[in-house]
């Protein structure tokens, strides 16, 4: 062995503990790393998606979505129900003939992985950061287009995912 | 003679060790015969978090594949896209632009550091040490959130794409990775302030489980237990990818081949490491785009910010929407069906924190892998266990894994 | 035609290929796919899209590989080896992108697109055109089936040339030159061929689309599963594509045996009915109502009652050939009847026994290949559309089609009508006989001629009209035999030649063995034990016993008496006074209030098994998905019954069923019996007139519930066609109202008044919306009727 | 003993017990407070301000957490054993004196439940009954880890005992009374803790191996034995380990602040002069349990053989000598003189510093041990 190998005497141990406990001791004037959430929330870095999907509308209020199903084909993880159907030309849903009659996004399968949105060609589907998705059942686990058209509330403020 | 030996031995005890065990890091689950404390035989039983990646690979299109990849040693997910990602790459025959090639090595090895500091932890709070764990929790949360910057996610992050990277660096991604490597280097002083000499760690690892060169190659053993044999085999070095053969690093090795020397090793490739990522900085000041312009292979999105979140950006949906049919048919088709990719098959090694991380993937022409299979160093770096722990404690059992580093993970896949 | 073989060299490639090929087809032949649109294999080359340049060598310009046939020591070069054809592809298909729409993500076609395919593989990455773009009204609907998107049409013609080709349905053209060119429709017209869903099918791009399946799935979403049609006896294999448990569309597959790659529309959109809210899917038995039971309970019940008891079975034309040969079996061996019937049509006599005893006596191909064609009492294109199909091709390819019917067919381009009384076809067929030998210069001398001069490649097929005479089958087969023509008695339904060779059929067993011959019973009995002797009751006769309580069980699987059958009264009569009634379906329908048990079967969809095509050929039918609720194929509710009756019938396994019925079912010889010549005087009606009536293709039938476009564009509003001569003499008007009575009822109807009838013949729709014309028949499809001019009814009268 | 006497008695064993009680809940939140900040967390936050009431939340689920028997179990001795464990830990606190007296009711009522002459020996009968709890534990769990578990603790606090028992020996010798207020008395010029060092670092150590207390939470040690001796326990029963655990580290801490620390003594000014000692008291106590978390923040888990070694070939002749060096030096002056013991005791003393260098406290295993 040419190495240096480390020995235990008694000076040695004795100073390599105290020097332990020393770097111990410095850390207790560290800044804490742990977040007070959900007192303090720190809000995540932009490109963050970590939270759950949207659905976004033009200006004129129609749906960007028009069901074209490229989300449901791009996610691995088959947690994307699209189904089309013909948009009424007299209240037409979204631009164009067709539009997304059902929509759902299972999020007891979703990896969260972002292809569905850069597959979306219309910008209708965005990932945003807001994490705060709890689930008592499968039932809730799945969003249905109602509930993915709403834009997430800031974190922190709805009422059901907050503890206690 | 051995009659009556057999006569003599008391009766011993069996204990699985796992796959429930609080430092079988997940579901290893060990066979262990004991005499006392002392270990007779180990055998090591693997796949209780068996996944189907490999499996699920084959239904899913080329470019899907990464997403499931990424998830097989899940504390090293750059270096599994990185591997499949150059698998393809080299069956379809394109090699990324540089500037994704340097982006990809800049988060391999922030991910190696981030490894490191896993293994770090979960070895110091195996073996006792509480408050290593949470110091390396803490600093790999700092590179955490680096990835989550740049790619959005924590973990499996799905950024090497077949073709490049899927996006570039944020503005301000620089600084903080620069931040991030001026910090480092002083908590690597305080964790070997905490360990190195401290006389219990040394009691715990000096002369344990030790694998000599000879018994680790013929296990196929690889990355730092071997080097820890003073073997200097590393893929970065051996068989250069993304341009490793421009670094300036060095492949550390140590002699004595027990748990110490597998510490030390750790510790100072995260600094080799380091010296890489500010390597990596320095070329990144050179523009260029990081995915290859094919459109018949990249994959298509562009994506950006806004107040609704992330997506696609106004700009591209406009050229796919209104301007160019081309353009439409081919994000169409690569969204759907991805890119075909030609028959052949081709074995890519990275050089992951755990090992010699291999993706051996057949094509037979069509657009989903006809197979994946991941070489995955835990796997195989398992086998060594039996051969490090007999004749040893039961402690010592605990100081070896976490010494090897085991990702179930990757293991089952 | 002989085809001498020719050598070239195709990519520096060797290939010998028969002489008049395409470059094109000898290219695929060596694995190389050269991008085409407008190429079809069954259509005749066009060069419409120009996709598939090839290089010539020793030709200055490039040329379309799907218009050039092959020479002797030609050199192609294909994209693989000229750079040139390459470039000349990629800007053919920059050339066709110019005007394409940027629908992909809302187009039906998107993600099984050819022209995405190919502009992915062989066209350029981006657009050079940015300038606005051509455009088009869309969608057009050409019919409430088909839908046309004209700006992404490629002008490729192979709708057009399928309706030219094909159908001979000439209704969609190609209208103006040049940049205006466009697929077109006459003002006003609708889109009214049976085989429209073709031509969205081999639509290259999304510019045909189907409205049942607009915008409802991607191709990523669909399971497919291979089957066959199980709507008629044509026995095409079709693509049966399932979205989560529901079928949402069917395809055709290529089967150059059978139906090319054509399928009709009926058989294309007609799928929806297993999904219906009215289909029952769990047994049923009667206690204070139809209340939902077990299997094993219902069975056990019906066990019951059937012990000891007089049981008669009538079975519609939908069951598999491995349902048939249970229940067959089930009936003779633990029920001890032959009272089971699955006929509509009696034809009886020597031609059936061939038909259940000897399968494949004319094939698809022997019709293509055949030089004279006789069709006798078949509505060929409403009744085996792809059969229509067939005979089309050959009459193309030079084969001389006569029709004898009462109504004019939609042969009437391609061939000779000979319009003769229902009822008057065996004395037409005789006449033509005679003609054989005497000569003349009428039809039926020029059948006489044709059939002679073809000889042993003339066919004749004889369809369901002939089993209103009796005997009449055996005199066409007669004539068949005479000339030496192949003769095939033609099935309507997908069940009805697996029925009559399972033996589902009061007189005959497995292969035509008849009930009262010791020894071709006791030829079954050795497989299957003791058979009674007696020979059992016809359907009819079935509902009279049951209408004259003289059955303790009337057990009816897959029928509707009331609908199916030609005398509802008796029908009604026969279900009040059974002892005990058993019905096996999808649904309950009327006959709800009837029904003392009710036991759901699986739809064609969602079992495995054999049908029968007309021509003997057995075809595989796949689940493409499970059986809603407690159903089940029909066999395993046979086999359970016979179990609840303490027998083992053996047939534990579709295989099992196939290992036992094959011995049985080998072709045999039939005993020649003496010609049926003259042997039965014509129909004496007391009316001047004759009513008769047959099932369009789209009809109420239960298996198009559900269908509602294709109802929508194919079904009609209830007529009756009137000779123009009868019409005078009555003073009805076309387009006027006609009173039709017979003596079973009367009912108020639109008169047509044409020549496509024969005269005195009256010709109502079977089944059609608002006119249940079994009301006004009385035991068969033909009846003495009267006429009189009728004022318009009032709504209510005619609903 | 009057009736106002034994109501006072009742009284401050319900006190005591309720302290002690309190004290434990504050302690576990101080514990985890402590060592948060140490790694640079927060720690518990939610339960009460800033968490402290984490304990009884915690208590307050694991009491109506099932209590889960296996089906190996002995079931009786099962359900006993940690009521075994955990009562032995309360009874030692019964002689600490943990503050002066106080006047109730005309009567005087000492910060003591008893002080009974055999004080010292009463603290280590009690230390050692608490083993029966955990072998018992282990053994009825009718599982692997348990037993291993239960034979180690009962290996370790036995050997451990020992070396206690010689530290607590020297303090007694040099104070000269087994009982503890006498020893507190005596500690009221200079605290035991400068005289008797060596003995104050021995009952420290084995004071962290009595408590099962990382570094040598081998009984437990979770990375190999899951939860050791208790790994089988669930809910309640679970609680009391836990309760007798750290009723355990404040007994010791308590034995270690009355021996060495001069126990509830400390500068007081006139005001309520009761309370001062206690609150003394509680500061040194607390001193010696964030030493205890210090250290446990710091030091990795020993390896049981070397934990053995380290109790039998280091601690324990290390105290002897010390027991006779005490000795040396409480008897020899008065036989010869001050000086020449004084010069004597360097010398020996020295020597012994020299052995324990030259001989390695916790030597690496030889090359030729390990592997097969």
């Amino acid at each position: 062995m040419s190495e240096r190998r480390p020995r235990v005497d008694l000076s040695s141990a004795v100073g390599a503990v105290a020097s332990g406990m020393a770097t111990i001791l410095k850390q207790v004037f560290r800044r804490d790393v742990t977040e007070p959430y959900p007192h303090v929330i720190v809000p995540p870095p932009p490109r963050s998606h970590i939270g759950r999907h949207r659905l976004n509308r033009h200006e004129n209020g129609l749906e960007k979505c028009i069901g074209c199903e490229l989300c449901a084909f791009a996610c691995p993880a088959d947690a994307i129900w699209v189904e089309g159907a013909e948009n009424d030309p007299e209240h037409p849903v979204s631009p164009g003939e067709r539009y997304a009659k059902d929509y759902q996004i299972n999020y007891l399968r979703c990896i969260m992985c972002g292809l569905c949105v850069e597959a979306c060609p219309t910008r209708a589907l965005t990932l945003t950061s807001y994490y705060e998705l709890s689930f008592t059942s499968r039932e809730e686990a799945i969003w249905t287009k109602e509930q993915l058209l709403e834009p997430p509330p800031p974190l922190g403020t709805d009422p059901v995912d907050r503890e206690g | 003679m051995s009659g009556r030996a057999t006569e003599l031995r008391q009766e011993t005890m069996i204990v699985n060790m796992g796959p429930q065990h609080p430092s079988t890091h997940g579901v290893l689950r060990l066979l262990l015969e004991l005499d006392g404390e002392t270990v007779v035989s180990c055998r090591p039983i693997v796949g209780y978090l068996h996944t189907g990646i490999e499996k699920n690979t084959e239904y899913r299109t080329w470019q899907q594949g990464v997403t499931f990849v990424t998830r097989a040693d899940y504390l090293s997910p750059f270096f599994n896209e990185l591997a499949y990602a150059l698998a393809v790459e080299r069956l379809l025959g394109i090699e990324a632009p540089p500037r994704a090639q340097v982006l990809r090595v800049l988060f391999c090895e922030l991910n190696r550091i981030a490894s490191h500091l896993v293994w770090l932890a979960t070895s110091g709070m195996e073996l006792g040490a509480v408050s290593v764990m949470l110091y390396g929790f803490r600093e790999r949360e700092a590179i955490l959130d680096i990835f989550e910057m740049a790619t959005g996610l924590r973990m499996n992050h799905a950024y090497v794409r077949i073709g490049g990277v899927v996006m570039d660096l944020p503005p301000g991604g620089e600084e903080r990775i620069r931040d991030f490597c001026d910090m480092l280097p002083g908590r690597i002083r305080e964790y070997e302030r905490l360990l190195s000499r401290n006389p219990i760690w040394l009691e715990r690892n000096v002369g344990v489980g030790v694998l000599p060169a000879e018994e680790a190659i013929a296990l196929g053993v690889t990355g730092p237990t071997l080097r820890a044999a003073g073997v200097a085999k590393d893929v970065r070095r051996d068989e250069p990818y993304c341009g490793y053969e421009t670094y300036d690093f060095e492949v550390v090795t140590r002699e004595a081949a027990d748990c110490y020397a597998r510490y030390e090793i750790r510790i100072e490739e995260m600094r080799q490491s380091l010296r890489i990522v500010e390597q990596c900085l320095e070329r990144l000041r050179e523009p260029g785009p990081v995915m290859v312009e094919d459109p018949k292979v990249a994959w298509p999105a562009r994506l950006e910010v806004g107040p609704d979140g992330i997506g696609n950006s106004p700009a591209y949906v406009r050229h796919i929407m209104e301007e160019s049919m081309e353009a439409l048919i081919h994000h169409f088709k690569m969204v759907t069906e991805g890119v075909r990719v030609p028959a052949g098959e081709v074995y890519q090694p990275v050089e992951s924190p755990r090992g010699e991380l291999g993706m051996y993937v057949v094509s037979d022409g069509e657009h989903r892998p006809y197979r994946v299979r991941i070489r995955d160093p835990s796997f195989v770096n398992l086998q060594a266990l039996p051969t490090m722990v007999e004749g040893g404690l039961v402690a010592d059992v605990i100081a070896v894994i976490a010494s090897v580093d085991p990702v179930m993970g990757g293991v089952d896949r | 035609m002989s085809r001498e073989p020719v050598t070239l060299t195709i990519d520096g490639r060797e290939i010998t290929v028969p002489a008049g090929t395409l470059v094109i087809r000898a290219a695929e032949r060596l694995g190389i796919e050269i991008p085409r649109f407008c190429d079809h294999p069954f259509l005749a080359p066009a060069g419409a899209c120009r996709q598939c340049y090839v290089e010539i060598e020793g030709q200055a310009k490039l040329v379309t590989s799907c218009t050039t046939r092959v020479a002797p020591d030609m050199a192609v070069r294909t994209q693989v080896t000229s750079e040139l054809v390459r470039r000349a592809q990629a800007a053919n298909l920059e050339f066709l992108l110019l005007n394409h729409p940027l629908d992909c993500p809302v187009c039906d076609r998107g993600g099984e697109c050819p022209l995405q395919d190919q502009a992915l593989a062989f066209g350029p990455g981006e657009s050079r055109y940015i300038e606005p773009k051509r455009t088009y009204r869309k969608p057009i609907p050409l019919s409430p089936l088909v839908n046309l998107d004209r700006e992404r049409c490629v002008l490729c013609a192979r709708c057009t040339r399928f309706c030219d080709e094909i159908s001979g349905d000439r209704f969609i053209e190609l209208y103006d030159r040049g940049a205006g060119e466009r697929v077109s429709i006459a003002a006003g017209e609708d889109f009214r061929s049976p085989f429209s869903g073709n031509t969205i099918q081999i639509c290259p791009v999304g510019a045909l689309t189907a409205t049942p399946y607009r915008f409802v799935a991607r191709p990523f979403d669909l399971s497919s599963t291979d089957s066959t049609c199980a709507h008629c006896a044509a026995g095409c294999a079709i693509r049966v594509d399932v979205r989560r448990g529901k079928v949402v569309r069917v395809l055709a597959r290529d089967d150059v045996e059978v139906n090319d790659a054509w399928i009709c529309d009926k058989g294309r959109f007609a799928f929806a009915a297993p999904d219906r809210p009215e289909r029952v899917t769990t047994p049923l038995v009667r206690a204070r109502g139809l209340e939902p039971a077990s299997f094993q309970e219902v069975l056990g019940e019906i066990a019951a009652r059937c012990r000891g008891g007089r049981v008669g079975i009538l079975v519609g034309g939908r069951l598999a050939d491995e349902d048939a040969y249970a229940l067959s079996k089930l009936a003779r061996t633990v029920l001890g009847t032959n009272d089971l019937d699955h006929r509509r049509a009696f034809h009886g006599g020597r031609a059936e026994l061939l038909a259940a005893a000897r399968p494949m006596s004319v094939t698809y191909r022997d019709v293509e290949e055949a030089a004279a064609i006789l069709v006798v009492g078949l509505d060929a294109e409403q009744e085996l559309p792809i059969l229509h199909l067939r005979i089309r091709k050959a009459a193309r390819r030079g084969a001389r089609v006569f029709v004898l019917h009462a109504r004019r067919t939609r042969l009437h381009d391609l061939g000779e009508h000979l319009l003769v009384r229902p009822g008057h076809e065996a004395f037409a067929l005789e006449r033509i006989r005679e003609a054989l030998a005497a000569g003349g210069d009428g039809p039926e001398a020029r059948i006489a001629a044709a059939l002679a001069e073809a000889g042993e490649r003339a066919v004749v097929l004889a369809g369901p009209r002939l089993a209103e005479h009796p005997l009449a089958a055996d005199v066409a087969l007669g004539l068949a035999e005479r000339v030496g023509a192949r003769f095939a008695l033609c099935a309507r339904r997908a069940g009805d030649r697996g029925a009559l060779r399972a033996g589902v059929h009061p007189t005959l067993l497995p292969g035509g063995r008849r009930v009262t011959d010791d020894v071709e019973r006791g030829q079954v009995e050795a497989v299957w034990g003791p058979i009674p002797a007696e020979p059992g009751r016809d359907a009819m006769g079935i509902l009279r016993a049951a209408a004259g309580r003289e059955l303790d069980v009337l057990y009816l699987v897959g029928v509707d008496p009331l609908r199916d059958l030609p005398d509802p009264a008796l029908a009604r009569r026969a279900l009040a006074n059974a002892g005990y009634t058993v019905i096996q379906g999808l649904e309950l329908g009327e006959l709800e209030p009837y029904a003392d048990a009710f036991l759901p079967a699986a739809a064609a969809a969602e079992r495995d098994g054999r049908v029968t095509t007309w021509e003997g050929r057995p075809r595989p039918l796949r689940a493409a998905r499970a059986p809603l609720g407690l159903s089940r194929p029909d066999w395993e509710i046979f086999v359970g019954l016979a179990e609840a009756l303490g027998a083992d019938l053996g047939l534990g396994s579709l295989e099992a069923i196939r290992a036992e019925a094959e011995p049985l079912l080998a072709p045999r010889e039939v005993p020649v019996r003496s010609s049926a010549w003259g042997a039965a005087g014509p129909p004496q009606w007391i009316e001047e007139r004759v009513l008769f009536t047959y099932p369009l293709l789209v009809d109420e039938g239960r298996l198009l519930e559900g269908a509602t476009e294709l109802k929508a564009a194919l079904e009609e509003e209830p007529f009756a066609e009137i000779h123009r001569e009868d019409a005078e003499a009555l003073g009805v008007a076309d387009g006027g109202w006609v009173r039709v009575r017979t003596s079973a009822g009367d009912a108020v109807v639109r008169a047509r008044v044409g020549e496509t009838v024969a005269p005195g013949a009256v010709f109502v729709p079977f089944n059609q919306p608002g006119l249940p014309v079994a009301e006004l028949l009385a035991g068969r499809f033909t009846v003495g009727v009267h006429l009189e001019p009728a004022a318009e009814p009032a709504a209510e009268e005619v609903a | 003993m009057d009736l106002l006497d034994w109501a006072l008695l009742l009284g401050r064993v319900a006190v005591v017990f309720a302290g002690l009680l309190v004290t434990v809940m504050l302690l576990i939140w101080m514990e985890r407070k402590v060592i948060a900040d140490m790694q640079t967390r927060m720690g518990p936050m939610r339960a009460g301000p800033r968490g402290v009431l984490i304990t009884l939340a915690d208590g307050i689920k694991l009491f109506f957490k099932e209590g889960i028997v296996p089906a190996e179990a002995d079931r009786p001795v099962y359900l006993i054993a940690p009521v075994i464990a955990m009562l032995p830990a309360f009874l030692a606190f019964a002689v600490i004196p943990f503050g002066t007296s106080v006047t109730l009711f005309g009567r005087e009522v000492p910060f003591q439940l008893a002080d009974p002459s055999i004080g010292i020996l009463w603290v280590l009968a009690m230390a050692s009954l608490g083993v029966y709890g955990i072998v018992l534990a282990g053994w009825s769990s009718g599982s692997n880890y348990p037993l291993l578990g239960a034979v180690r603790s009962s290996a370790q606090i036995i050997s451990y005992e020992i070396g206690m028992s010689l530290a607590l020996v020297a303090v007694l010798m040099y104070s000269g009374s087994l009982r503890l207020s006498e020893i507190v008395e005596a500690q009221a010029r200079v605290w035991n803790v400068i005289p008797q060092f060596p003995a104050f670092v021995v009952y420290l150590i084995a004071g962290l191996a009595e408590t099962n207390r990382p570094p040598f939470d081998l009984p437990e040690a979770e990375s190999e034995l899951v939860a050791g001796f208790h790994t089988e326990y669930s809910g309640i029963r679970f609680a009391l380990f836990y309760l007798g655990e750290y009723v355990n580290t404040v007994t010791v801490a308590s034995v270690a602040v009355t021996l060495f620390l001069g126990g509830w003594r400390g500068p007081a000014p006139d005001v309520l002069p009761w309370v001062w000692p206690l609150l003394w008291f509680l500061a040194k106590v607390l001193a010696v349990v964030y030493g205890y978390v210090w250290v446990r923040a710091t030091l990795p888990r020993i390896r049981f053989d070397r934990l053995m070694a380290f109790g039998w070939k280091v601690l324990i002749p290390f105290g002897l000598v010390w027991v006779l060096l005490t000795g040396a030096i409480v008897v020899l002056p008065d036989v010869y003189g001050r000086g020449p013991v004084v010069a004597g005791a360097a010398v020996v003393f020295g020597a012994l510093v020299l052995a324990s260098v030259a001989a390695p406290l916790l030597r690496p295993r030889p090359a030729a041990e390990v592997g097969r």
